[in-house]
């Protein structure tokens, strides 16, 4: 038998030099441009970190290419962050400038600090994914190239994160996300009685249901839906592969906005609905690049500087969001599920 | 019409701009590997039909793990006989993502030889993933990656693989060894991150102070979240030379602290920090690094319960003990994550989040068995509901 | 015995105290009459055994009324005849608990002659309450009563007894006519006040400005609260006389203003409102009535569902209408409130408050079926999960 | 058959003339002293309004007392107030210190205006209802002795409302008050299986229980109540007089604060958890009194001009108010009900 349960490579083997030096002794940081951090040691030590928009799905040409580079500049070492951007860490700073050129020439994006939209956290989508209501790569990168400039410059209010999640699973936690693009169904899912005794546990799909839509229906050994109770959120189709959902006229994606993660000024939020859907419109979905542009526009003129998107809209309201935004505001907007009568308002305190 | 499926005029169209293109990447992975030609072909079928073409995995694996491989099967084999078997491994990434060129390339190398050459760096849990192989491949392609040092992930019911920020190898922010306290947690629970044994998933980040860098209050189970007991440091002097910059401290420092706790006198340029009003946000930090840092006793917060809306709602994770030191070898750290994993074990529904049971038998329950004691840190208000539980050794 | 159990040695000792002591009371009716006596006699024994000594109610009334009385039986109706049965009946108040010394006098008459001569004014719905009389004396009572014009208020599962602040009858913050509202309104729904018909209690409270004088938005399944669409009048002649009596405007007022909405010139001793900010919340216009005024565009935000704990928790009422004018004779808001409890009819289960129902069926449910307008008014924030409905015309 | 529904008086008939005349016409208003209240209307008319505290259980000698006071100082007209206080209403000033001297023979307290403790909003308790878990009246009494300074003076931070709610029905409407006492069980209903299904609706007792602890039992045709599951709110009881809960031994009150229902500065809020349990300690409540008195007291020293007690407390945070009280904080306090989570904090932002 192989050998098994030795865990990941420790960082000490992989973590450059000057980290290993100054490794918790980090004094203070500057952003020096978009895309590039100063950190200063204690020891009077300096590194340069250099960060790349990375298209995540990448071939191992790719990685290699990047792996090229790091040997060049940063002497073998780099990193990805915790939005899938590559970082390249530098210990002289006389480097740092034909770095920049290179990944110029090579086209890759540096940027992603600051006050930026950095990459798109997403989930695997259509590539990969047996319950993708859209897809995420090409969603993400037609995204990224609109929002291109707002990666590579810092002119936003502060920072904006953007998720992108495929299905109601939301891999790419986008829940807690300035802007959160989420992939859904409209309609209920299809049920094949024919195999469903076969592949699923009929206890289990009608627990799966968070609205209890599912009953059992004995005389098929099968179930059935309720079409009003259903919210079309593929639980069941997780659970039990004869309960498809996916539905090219219908499906298509939602946008959440105001959420965060940071504890900085406020606390964590959740991301809120704010368009409940576009059309799936592949390759390009305009609707959607246009669709969180505008969100991103409105937010640039408007907020304070160093508000995040959700404080922005708390300070002024959610009522002056929509009006600001011109987005309709709906039925659907309004909250039905378990907690639905804490977001309800419970003063007369509101604009008009 | 063999022809015609190799065009991809939809997915060309995702070759323009100016952001670095997936497509590209999976023609660069095409021109070389038949499965990556497939997925090409099948994901412009998507694109066309708007429609997903995968089935739901089967269970696939290595020896003696339960997890770590993602099964994936196409639902048009016959079209796409190459992507017919498309699974995905899952690879346990280092401690903040650190990597060697000379790692990257072992990786690059094995999965030239083994899969498609189609890669995600990384997975949104953290792993590095690599995508598209077929069943018979795994086991040969786990022992070369074994052997360059590469263990598996999480997935299934388990242990998923655990990550966190940069930490104290590049931020001055950093209240404890994120890195250290990962790659140890990593190594200890080696078990339940390889064999699905619990009611469901298991996430556990780790971030080295509140700004949370790894999003872990939104996205794990068990959310670390570095903080201080003691006091913010002021260096007076840095402080003056913002005030020289021209940096408004008034404006973006005084009046935007929750909790009113930074007093600044513009005369002697001096800032006053009320640490006992101070909710520790890291705000003033963040805006003036060099004259303000996180205290000298760092340690964590543990909170609990983070998951998407499936099933209840999504939850944020709860604050469960304010304070923790991480001082390795993080035996406090460890016995609690056992207490709760092991509470959560004996009393979690299949496929239900320990947020979600707690939720469904109640904090109240879960702390009692636990024998956590209950502080008003853990909530920001207490019930406003009187349906609270006497034990019978409460009443007569 | 019997001597033994008129004395009262522990409700004696609530005769004491510098507050007004409703022992002394009740010994003042039970001076002259029996019912008032064995009171006080269950009453002490209650309190020797730290237990109540009535029963469930039964139904008892009077003719043509569904509600009105509560039927109330001492279950130690061996110890106390004369309180065996001790009901009580509810006297709709006069709008804004207006009275003349007449008006009372007639009701004291009335009672002396058939209850216990024991009062509440008022209940805590708004009724004056008649304490304690007999089931065949109900009729004769009632008859009395209506011959000097009151009537009985609600209970049971019907409109109950609606109330409203004192309003314009000596506030100047009043934004409609309370008084004339809360009249109307009980005229209009007389059916509905006196005969249950629905699935429970539904009350209504009605207050002339946000400050809630009748805490409507805790206490009533509709609550009515003045506001204004126009701006707050400001008096500038005021706003200095303030200022030079030493009030602290920008402590007191501008620092407290939620939205940050007053600006307070220390110079010219001016303040300017943005009232497109304001939210109305009153703090301004409370610290400063001489100067500031409630505008003059005044009408009604209307508010759904209010109630206490059992069975899904308290609920203070909810936005749904965030403004509608309130002028004789109330058409929309008579239409409103019949809409609304139609549906709630139609839709509510027995016991089920309509705050109840509409959580229980959910809001988007309620607005479509009554074609009410959804505005993010209704709202503190919209929906975080992506649990919402798509309708057959709204899809392919 | 009878005149029915016929309606209240119109208030018309019952309002003083100097209301009938400045109907609407109010410019603002003064408190000149705890208790007096002062309006002066746009044609310049005064009113003056002396308010007193009333035991609200009154004899019809009482009522028959205050109108002799109104006859004499108010031309026979008189108010109440939404918390149970009476109001005499002058048109001449010349009346408020005759008035007030004879109000202090009468032993009858003025005040109740501006930052006071007003009357107490209260419930039935022993005296009136079946459902009482604690008594009301005699509760308030003792209470109202304790906090007679606080009513006749103007000595807190800004209003105080105190209620008491003889049971979970909470007729005192308590959950928004600042200060909040209810009665409370600590133990299951006993079931009286002979009677049970005689007098009760199985189904119904089976809805009626928030927690579903209840289930039927076919056997006794009776129902059960599952220990684990029952928090004693007493609903079954109210739907079902076959399950008594009062307990002379466990019964008892619990206080809750910080809630408010004014739309002033804050949102209105629930009032929470302080005190889980206190026993029944009839005929003076002195654990109760003693509480209340320590968290008014605690408010007065600590919160800021204008404050409410809930939003002393939201500016400090609870961490800091079971600090200040000294008040232990128990695994009660923690909410497990629906809402629950949205009570858990969700930030690394607090106290220590
Ligand atoms: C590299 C990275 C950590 C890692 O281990 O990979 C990182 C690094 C830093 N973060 Fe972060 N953050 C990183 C993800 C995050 C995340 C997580 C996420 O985006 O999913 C968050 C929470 C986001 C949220 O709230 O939704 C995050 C919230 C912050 C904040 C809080 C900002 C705020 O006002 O809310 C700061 C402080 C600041 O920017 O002033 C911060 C500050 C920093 C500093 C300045 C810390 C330091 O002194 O070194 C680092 C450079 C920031 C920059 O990009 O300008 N970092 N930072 C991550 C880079 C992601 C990327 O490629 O863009
Ligand atoms: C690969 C990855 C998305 C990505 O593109 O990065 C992913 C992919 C899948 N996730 Fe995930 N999840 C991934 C991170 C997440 C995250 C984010 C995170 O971990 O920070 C979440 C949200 C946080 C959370 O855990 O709640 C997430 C929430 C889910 C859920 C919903 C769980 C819930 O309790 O609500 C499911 C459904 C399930 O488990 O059945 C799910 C299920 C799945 C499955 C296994 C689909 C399924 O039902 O079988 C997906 C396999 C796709 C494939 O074929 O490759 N995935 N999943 C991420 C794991 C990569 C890695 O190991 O690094
Ligand atoms: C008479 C009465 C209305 C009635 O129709 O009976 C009334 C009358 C006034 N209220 Fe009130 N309020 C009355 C119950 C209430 C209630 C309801 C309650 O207590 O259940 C509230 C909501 C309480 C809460 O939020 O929990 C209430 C919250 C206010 C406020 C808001 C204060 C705040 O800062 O939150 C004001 C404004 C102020 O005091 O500055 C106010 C202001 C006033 C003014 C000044 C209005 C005016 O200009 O005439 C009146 C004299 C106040 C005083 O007592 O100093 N009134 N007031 C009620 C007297 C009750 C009593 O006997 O004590
Ligand atoms: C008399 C009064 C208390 C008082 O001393 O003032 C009262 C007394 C009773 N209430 Fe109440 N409620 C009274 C105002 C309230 C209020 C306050 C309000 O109306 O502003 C509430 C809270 C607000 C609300 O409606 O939710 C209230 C919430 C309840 C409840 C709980 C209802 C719920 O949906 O949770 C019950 C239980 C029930 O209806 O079965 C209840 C039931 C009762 C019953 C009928 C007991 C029963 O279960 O049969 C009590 C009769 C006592 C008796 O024998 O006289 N009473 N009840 C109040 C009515 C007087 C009046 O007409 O003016
Ligand atoms: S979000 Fe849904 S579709 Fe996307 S990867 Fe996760 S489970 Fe698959
Ligand atoms: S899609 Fe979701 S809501 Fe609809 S039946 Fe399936 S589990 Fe239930
Ligand atoms: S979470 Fe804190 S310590 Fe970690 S990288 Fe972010 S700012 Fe630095
Ligand atoms: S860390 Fe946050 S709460 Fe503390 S003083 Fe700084 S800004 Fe204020
Ligand atoms: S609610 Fe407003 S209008 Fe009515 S009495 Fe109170 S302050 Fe005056
Ligand atoms: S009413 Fe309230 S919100 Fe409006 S300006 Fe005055 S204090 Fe501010
Ligand atoms: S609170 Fe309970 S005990 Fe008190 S009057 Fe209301 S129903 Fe009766
Ligand atoms: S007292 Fe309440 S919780 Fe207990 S069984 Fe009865 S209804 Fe259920």
């Amino acid at each position: 038998m192989a050998r098994t349960d030795f865990g990941p490579p420790h960082y000490s083997t992989l973590i450059p030099d000057i980290i290993k030096e100054n490794y918790g002794k980090w004094l203070y940081h500057e952003q020096i441009r978009p895309g590039v951090l100063k950190h200063v040691s204690e020891t009077g030590a300096e590194l340069y970190t250099v960060r790349v928009g990375s298209p995540r799905l990448a071939s191992i040409d790719f990685i290699r290419e990047i792996c090229e580079i790091a040997d060049k500049y940063s002497k073998g070492h780099l990193r990805f962050t915790s939005r899938h951007n590559i970082e390249f860490l530098l210990d002289d700073k006389e480097m740092v400038e034909p770095l920049l050129e290179e990944l110029a020439r090579r086209g890759l994006p540096v940027g992603g600090t600051g006050h930026s939209v950095s990459n798109i956290v997403h989930t695997q989508g259509w590539v990969h994914c047996h319950s993708a209501a859209t897809d995420a790569s090409g969603l993400v990168k037609s995204l990224m190239d609109g929002l291109y400039d707002y990666f590579v410059e810092n002119k936003l209010p502060n920072m904006v994160r953007i998720a992108v999640a495929c299905c109601l699973n939301m891999c790419g936690a986008v829940h807690c996300s300035d802007i959160a693009i989420v992939g859904i169904h409209r309609k209920p899912p299809r049920i094949d009685h024919e195999k469903l005794h076969k592949v699923c546990e009929i206890p289990s799909v009608i627990q799966s249901c968070p609205t209890g839509a599912i009953k059992p229906n004995p005389k098929l050994k099968s179930v059935e839906v309720n079409p009003d109770k259903c919210m079309y959120c593929g639980n069941c189709y997780t659970v039990c592969p004869a309960m498809p959902i996916a539905d090219p006229e219908n499906d298509g994606v939602a946008i959440f906005v105001g959420g965060k993660v940071s504890n900085a000024r406020t606390a964590p939020k959740f991301s809120r609905l704010a368009i409940p859907y576009l059309p799936n419109n592949p390759p390009r979905w305009t609707e959607t690049v246009e669709a969180v542009k505008h969100l991103l526009e409105v937010y640039a003129e408007n907020a304070l500087p160093g508000e995040r998107y959700g404080e922005w809209i708390e300070r002024i309201g959610w009522e002056r969001f929509f009006k600001l935004t011109g987005l309709p505001f709906t039925e659907k907007h309004i909250d039905d599920f378990i907690f639905a009568p804490t977001t309800f308002r419970t003063t007369t305190q509101f604009n008009w | 019409m063999a022809n015609e499926e190799k065009k991809t005029p939809l997915l060309d169209q995702l070759e323009e701009g100016r952001w670095p293109s997936f497509v590209k990447e999976i023609k660069k992975a095409a021109a070389k590997n038949k499965k990556a030609e497939a997925l090409l072909g099948q994901l412009e079928l998507s694109y066309r039909e708007k429609k997903v073409h995968w089935k739901h995995g089967g269970i696939v694996g290595v020896k003696g793990y339960g997890g770590g491989v993602i099964g994936r099967y196409s639902d048009v084999p016959e079209q796409f006989p190459d992507a017919a078997e498309f699974h995905t491994i899952r690879v346990n990434q280092p401690a903040g993502w650190f990597y060697t060129t000379e790692a990257l390339r072992k990786l690059c190398d094995i999965w030239e030889k083994y899969g498609s050459g189609l890669t995600n760096f990384h997975g949104s849990t953290g792993d590095a993933i690599l995508l598209g192989t077929d069943t018979d491949k795994l086991q040969a392609c786990f022992d070369e990656l074994a052997e360059a040092g590469f263990d598996l992930g999480g997935s299934g019911s388990d242990l998923r693989t655990p990550s966190c920020c940069v930490g104290p190898a590049r931020c001055e922010f950093a209240c404890f060894d994120t890195l250290d306290v990962c790659h140890e947690i990593t190594m200890e629970f080696q078990n339940e991150l390889h064999r699905p044994m619990w009611p469901y998933k298991f996430k556990i980040k780790i971030a080295g102070c509140p700004n949370d860098c790894v999003a872990s209050i939104a996205r794990a189970d068990l959310s670390v979240i570095g903080t201080w007991r003691d006091e913010i440091r002021v260096n007076q002097e840095e402080v003056k030379a913002y005030a020289e910059a021209g940096f408004d401290i008034q404006g973006m420092v005084v009046d935007k602290c929750p909790k009113k706790a930074v007093k600044y006198n513009a005369e002697t340029r001096e800032i006053v920090i009320d640490n006992e009003s101070c909710t520790r946000c890291m705000h003033c930090i963040n805006e003036m690094p060099r004259a303000l840092r996180v205290g000298k006793e760092g340690g964590a917060t543990l909170l609990i319960g983070a998951k998407a809306p499936i099933v209840k709602s999504a939850f944020m994770s709860w604050v469960i003990i304010p304070f923790m030191e991480m001082k390795p070898p993080y035996t406090e750290l460890k016995d609690f994550i056992r207490t709760i994993t092991d509470w959560w074990d004996e009393n979690g529904k299949t496929r239900e989040r320990i947020g979600e049971t707690i939720y469904r038998l109640g904090m109240p329950k879960f702390l009692r068995d636990t024998g956590i004691k209950p502080v008003p840190q853990m909530v920001t208000a207490p019930r406003a509901n009187p349906y609270y539980f006497w034990y019978p050794e409460e009443v007569k």
